[in-house]
């Protein structure tokens, strides 16, 4: 605010009669027409004849044209004869079943562990809650996984990539690296055997070396 | 909540009146449901209800407001919600993570690229996505467009709401440069729906930026000359100043965030306090007020309207080469898990907190909106203020309905 | 069947009329001339005798008739201006430059439904527009548009004006009262108080024109104010012209003072419930206010129909058409002609495009033009009231546009703003400058004696 | 993440988890049972080597199995975001301390829960339904949530607006839902 009353009233009348001058901005809408935007997404209709047959061709000519590339499409050719589609493969695959049944209400399928012989999930499940679903942390749930199975069933390792979204070659190559996990329910005497078996934890092992070797720094 | 039978006694003289007569009364027609609402629907001596919205001239959309008033002085209010309410969480959680940013787009139709990137934050932190470089560089430039034609537009709509025909206008204008530019970049005008799972939607164009550097290069100017009508303006000053004060400890129990807490001295703003994209590379001031009235929270977004400018000019100069979309799967699924995201929009914090149980919907969807939580704020600012100040305290805040009802 | 009865079947519907019609008119026709002849004189002479009443009557129909065109006038150049200053075109459709849409309002009006709202008080919920555009009109009836163009010469013509211009917050009062609507009550009872607390300061502020003027007549102030424009009011009283200006804003309810009709606010006021050709009559009111408010501004203060600087040449335009005799058919008849080709010859040979029968069109337009053009100079030249009358609205529309202007820019004051200014500001410096002037009157008069 | 954080928690509350504490990218999630709401966001929000005082976001979460209603909330002393997760509320009767004691602004977010959810906070002052209609009787956000029997029980089914005129207070109620007295 200015020091002189009224100041800034007579300023700002300034410039609205400076701007009474001005060129217009105002667009005559019918006479004058803009070109939509290049990118422009208007809305998608399929058009049915008077018999309310599907007007649609399945040419994929607006599939091609289409700039933000949203259109895939599926449908029988011109003579009925193969079915085709637009649009990336693997979209096709995974939409038939999932979603779209999932979205229609039925019970979803899984056909990722389906041949393997089936283990109760819910030890698992709980595990992969503890270690929040985590990937990095995947020798911790392989080792609990065990732990609670005896071994590492083939159905609890896919669902494990399931649910991690780690790919189950990495887990099974895990899985495999590492001497202790086992892909075999244990034998009786290799259950007795590794009643007595102790791998050396880390802890245990570090504190042997700073016996030996009498240092403290470590602590 | 069972919902007992009406409770409008036969002798009670202003039930019978009304009802003869068939003017509605604000008072609802069951029995108070909470302590607050029974305190608010007792009548003292001399007042009167007045029923503001749903259809008043500068609600700002849908809002309606039971103003308790003793003759023109404002004793309480009570604003009541849910008019525009479209139920998008509802609607996120039966979409799957792609669709789920179109619905959060038309949230808040004024500043739409920030409904987007809250979510698409969060789904990508869910995912585990790197963004490119250069598509977290196009993000924060078309964000920032975005904020400045929102900040706009309040410029416009406060002085409306105080009688001023003509700022509303020449902001318009301003708006519209901005929002056709953004249209020739993502394809729309209003509802962009541009930021995707893993960067943007197509790449800058010649045409956006041809209209930004024609922009850039008279921008300040046109905004100070346009904000030039009001700054100075002995009417506008006396009534804005001093009006709806908020202090900072009370602010900050009222969860502000944004512009209006800046205004009351806090330099908190999410693109600094807690960075994300590439805002850590970006030189920029936070501005801020220590008054904490509705002229501070005016003049504090002509500031920041400078400071996206100068965002948006770095953003142009280390504009880096390269992809604007990660590589991904088009179904995606991430792990079970949580993830929280916020941005800093125009009006404040805009979060997202998703739940993914592993399959290609998420599982539960929240979405936070400032205007909401600025909205609540109004009942501590207006008692005392007179009928004329309710509407420019809530300009002031700059709520959008849309983003309130959700 | 007759001859007659064949003819007649052979008619068509307005023949029939016309036929069966045309007795009757001339059955009326001799009744009338019978009529003058015999009642003629004494009407004539009861007329002269009582030209005050005849001239009143007349006054009032014209005034009554000049506020439709005014307040479409003004309502048109409130949109366009606004839009302007907006940077937009404005209406632009009906008519040249959208020039009719405010008569096209106005019809709309007229044909909208017009209903009163539950537990609104009938009578005076219907009355109130009434009241507010009466009391708006009858004020013109003082205000002396031209040397011998005014309504009424009142010896209290401003005490008249003042008093009929209060009634017009009884109207909007009623309206407040009567609608049944707490908006419409608000906006009542803020008119009530601030047309009530404005009309001091704005009273107040015109006591040292009648200081200096020694009379209430309208026409008198503006007779004394005659000559150089050094002679206005406003020169002489600058601050009671600022203190008029602004109270009188306030008492037009115009912004930055539109507070009874504040629609961010209040929605619409006291017109909140009304619609229709009731809605339409506020909507006048508040237009022809305005005018009247310029009006009376230039009249006070800018020297009303006065020319700004006296005619400097004494032209007599002792012209008279009767001495040309037969030259003047032959004028009238290929004077238009030749001035068509005249202003159509440059048009033609300006442009290729231009077709011989457009520039034709665009040289009889533009000589029609210079015709009316040459008959205004003569006219303000040799005739006193024509000059008069284009000033005072020239003035009177420039002022009109200042309000338009000021619409167009500033925000509006709150209520206890608007009472703090009025009690605490404009009353006080309007009794300092009765003062002031008061003082200055005394001293002059006991230096010039 | 923020490991130093995480320690920092596990020694302050220590005895109020019920459940790990997480970490992954920019965020820290903790779990505490509902009784523990109040003293441990207060603890967050006073004590100088916390002092959470924004609360950024306050969500209800219904599992399937149980409610949780989430807190989210920024400092400055820490670079993380941290979630507070307030676990094993029951699905007939969920209830909650009101944390609008600390925070006033929580009040419409608890509202807003308390709509979708039918989280009862208690000690709010208000809590009424805010999107909803007053005599709405489901909570939409609810995994039993069941789209056409709501329709079914809402006051205008079927009916157009105008043509309203049965009393929709005696709609028939299902045990679909539960009906609570806040």
């Amino acid at each position: 605010m200015s020091l002189v009353p009224g100041l800034g009233i007579a300023k700002g009348m300034a410039l609205t009669l400076r701007r009474f001058f001005e060129p217009k901005v105002t667009v005559k809408y019918p006479e004058d027409r803009r070109d939509p935007p290049p990118k422009f997404r208007g809305r998608l209709q399929l058009l049915y004849d008077e018999w309310g047959t599907l007007k649609c061709e399945t040419c994929f000519q607006c599939a091609q044209a289409c700039p933000i590339e949203c259109i895939d499409m599926g449908g029988m050719d011109t003579r009925g004869r193969f079915h085709v589609h637009w649009g990336a493969p693997e979209t096709y695959g995974e939409r038939r079943e999932e979603s779209a049944l999932r979205r229609s209400g039925r019970p979803v399928p899984d056909p990722a562990y389906l041949p393997f012989a089936t283990v109760d999930m819910s030890a698992l499940d709980a595990i992969l809650e503890d270690y929040d679903h985590d990937p990095g942390a995947m020798l911790q749930i392989l080792e609990a996984t065990q732990a609670a199975y005896g071994y590492l069933p083939v159905a609890t390792l896919k669902r494990i990539s399931q649910k991690t979204g780690a790919w189950y070659a990495m887990i099974y190559g895990t899985a495999t690296y590492f001497q202790h996990l086992r892909f075999e329910p244990p034998t009786a005497t290799e259950q007795a055997a590794a009643m007595d078996a102790h791998r050396p934890s880390e802890g245990s092992y570090l504190t042997a070396l700073d016996a030996a070797l009498g240092s403290t720094a470590r602590a | 909540m069972p919902i007992e039978p009406a409770h409008q006694s036969a002798d009670d003289p202003r039930v019978t009146l009304d009802r003869e007569l068939g003017v509605f009364e604000p008072v609802p027609p069951y029995p108070p449901r909470t302590e607050r609402e029974a305190e608010f629907y007792t009548l003292g001596d001399g007042e009167m209800f007045i029923n503001m919205g749903p259809q008043h001239p500068s609600t700002h959309g849908v809002l309606r407001v039971v103003l308790k008033l003793d003759g023109e002085k404002v004793v309480d209010l009570d604003p009541v919600l849910g008019y525009l309410h479209r139920g998008v969480e509802k609607l996120c959680e039966n979409a799957d993570y792609h669709q789920a940013i179109c619905y959060t787009d038309p949230l808040e139709y004024v500043s739409s690229l920030f409904n987007e990137w809250a979510p698409v934050l969060a789904f990508e932190k869910l995912m585990d996505v790197q963004v490119p470089r250069r598509a977290e560089y196009i993000r924060v430039l078309s964000s920032e467009l975005n904020r400045i034609a929102s900040h706009a537009l309040f410029l416009g709509w406060m002085a409306l709401d105080l009688g001023g025909l003509t700022p509303i206008l020449w902001s318009f204008i301003e708006r519209d440069e901005i929002v056709d530019m953004l249209a020739s970049l993502t394809g729309q005008r209003m509802l962009f729906n541009y930021f995707r799972i893993g960067g943007v939607n197509g790449d800058l164009n010649h045409d956006f930026m041809s209209r930004l550097g024609d922009w850039m290069s008279r921008a300040t100017v046109q905004i100070e000359s346009g904000n030039a009508l009001l700054n100075e303006n002995e009417i506008f000053v006396r009534r804005m100043r001093g009006l709806g004060t908020i202090d900072t400890a009370t602010a900050l129990r009222m969860v502000m965030t944004g512009p209006n807490l800046r205004a009351t001295g806090v330099p908190f703003d999410i693109r600094r306090a807690h960075p994300y994209s590439v805002f850590p590379e970006l030189e920029f001031d936070i501005p801020t007020r220590s008054e904490g009235d509705c002229l501070a929270r005016y003049l504090l977004r002509m500031d920041e309207i400078k400071q996206s400018l100068r965002i948006i000019d770095q953003c142009l100069h280390n504009m880096p080469d390269g992809p604007v979309m990660a590589k991904l799967p088009r179904l995606m699924r991430p792990r079970p898990g949580r993830a929280y995201a916020a941005v800093e929009g125009p009006r404040g914090q805009y979060s997202t907190y998703a739940i993914s149980d592993g399959t290609d919907q998420p599982f539960r969807m929240r979405i936070h909106d400032p205007s909401f939580i600025h909205l609540q704020s109004v009942g501590l600012m207006m008692p005392g203020h007179l009928i004329a100040d309710t509407m420019a305290i809530m300009a002031s805040l700059d709520p959008i309905m849309g983003g309130v009802d959700k | 069947m007759t001859v007659v009865g064949r003819s007649w079947n052979r008619l068509t519907v307005p023949g029939k009329l016309i036929f069966a019609g045309l007795p009757i008119l001339l059955v009326m026709t001799v009744g009338l001339i019978v009529a003058v002849i015999l009642l003629g004189g004494p009407v004539l002479d009861v007329l002269s005798d009582n030209v005050p009443i005849l001239r009143f009557v007349v006054a009032i129909t014209a005034i009554l008739l000049i506020t439709i065109p005014t307040a479409f006038l003004i309502i048109y150049m409130e949109m366009k201006i606004i839009a302007l200053m907006n940077l937009r075109i404005g209406p632009d459709r009906v008519g040249p430059g959208g020039s009719l849409l405010s008569v096209v309002h106005g019809l709309k009006v007229l044909m909208k439904e017009d209903f009163t709202p539950t537990g609104a008080d009938p009578i005076v919920f219907t009355w109130a527009p009434v009241v507010t555009y009466l009391a708006a009109v009858m004020t013109l009836l003082v205000i002396p548009f031209a040397p011998g163009f005014f309504g009424q010469d009142l010896n209290i013509g401003l005490l008249y004006f003042f008093a009929i211009g209060g009634l017009s917050v009884v109207g909007l009062l009623m309206a407040g009262w009567s609608s049944y609507n707490k908006y419409s009550l608000l906006g009542g009872l803020r008119a009530a108080a601030q047309v009530i607390s404005y009309e001091i300061p704005l009273t107040l502020s015109v006591v040292g024109v009648i200081l200096l003027a020694g009379t209430l007549s309208l026409n008198q102030i503006v007779l004394n104010q005659g000559g150089w424009f050094s002679n206005w009011y406003v020169f002489q009283q600058p601050l009671g012209f600022l203190i008029f200006f602004i109270a009188a804003t306030a008492e037009a309810n115009r912004t930055p003072f539109d507070l009874t009709e504040a629609d961010s606010e209040i929605v619409a006021g006291f017109a909140t419930e009304y619609s229709g050709m009731r809605f339409g009559f506020f909507f006048f009111a508040e237009y022809v206010n305005v005018f009247i408010i310029s009006a009376l501004t230039v009249t006070l203060f800018m020297g009303g129909w006065n020319a700004p600087f006296p005619w400097p040449w004494d032209i007599t335009l002792a012209l008279d058409p009767g001495q040309l005799g037969v030259m003047l058919l032959i004028l009238v008849a290929v004077v238009p002609l030749i001035l068509t080709v005249a202003f159509a010859a440059p048009l033609w040979m300006i442009s290729a495009r231009i077709k011989g029968w457009q520039a034709l069109l665009g040289g009889f337009v533009l000589a029609n033009l210079f015709v009316v053009a040459v008959i205004g100079a003569v006219a303000y030249v040799g005739l006193d009231w024509v000059a008069g009358l284009l000033w005072f609205l020239g003035k009177t529309y420039a002022f009109v546009f200042l309000f338009v202007w000021m619409r167009g820019t500033l925000p509006r004051v709150r209520i206890d703003q608007l009472m703090d200014f009025a009690w605490k500001w404009l009353l006080p410096v309007s009794l300092l400058n009765l003062f002031v002037t008061a003082a200055a009157i005394v001293i002059v008069d006991s230096v010039k004696s | 993440m923020d490991r130093q954080f995480k320690e920092r928690l596990e020694t302050r509350f220590g005895e109020r988890l019920t459940g790990l504490i997480r970490q992954r990218h920019d965020e820290t999630e903790m779990r505490i049972g509902a009784g523990d709401v109040v003293p441990v966001l207060t603890a967050l929000h006073d004590e100088p080597e916390f002092r959470f005082q924004f609360l950024s976001d306050l969500a209800g979460v219904d599992t399937g199995e149980v409610m949780q209603v989430v807190y989210h909330l920024w400092s400055e002393t820490s670079a993380d975001w941290l979630r507070v997760t307030a676990d094993g509320l029951s699905r007939d009767d969920p209830r909650v301390p009101s944390v609008t004691s600390l925070w006033k602004g929580a009040e419409w977010m608890e509202r807003e829960a308390y709509d979708m959810f039918g989280i009862t906070f208690e000690g709010n002052r208000d809590l009424r339904r805010i999107y909803m209609p007053p005599d709405y009787q489901s909570f939409p956000l609810r995994k039993d949530f069941f789209l056409p029997d709501d329709a079914a029980r809402s006051p205008g089914g079927g009916v157009r607006p105008m043509e309203r005129t049965h009393d929709p207070r005696n709609a028939p109620t299902t045990a679909l839902v539960r009906r609570t007295t806040a």
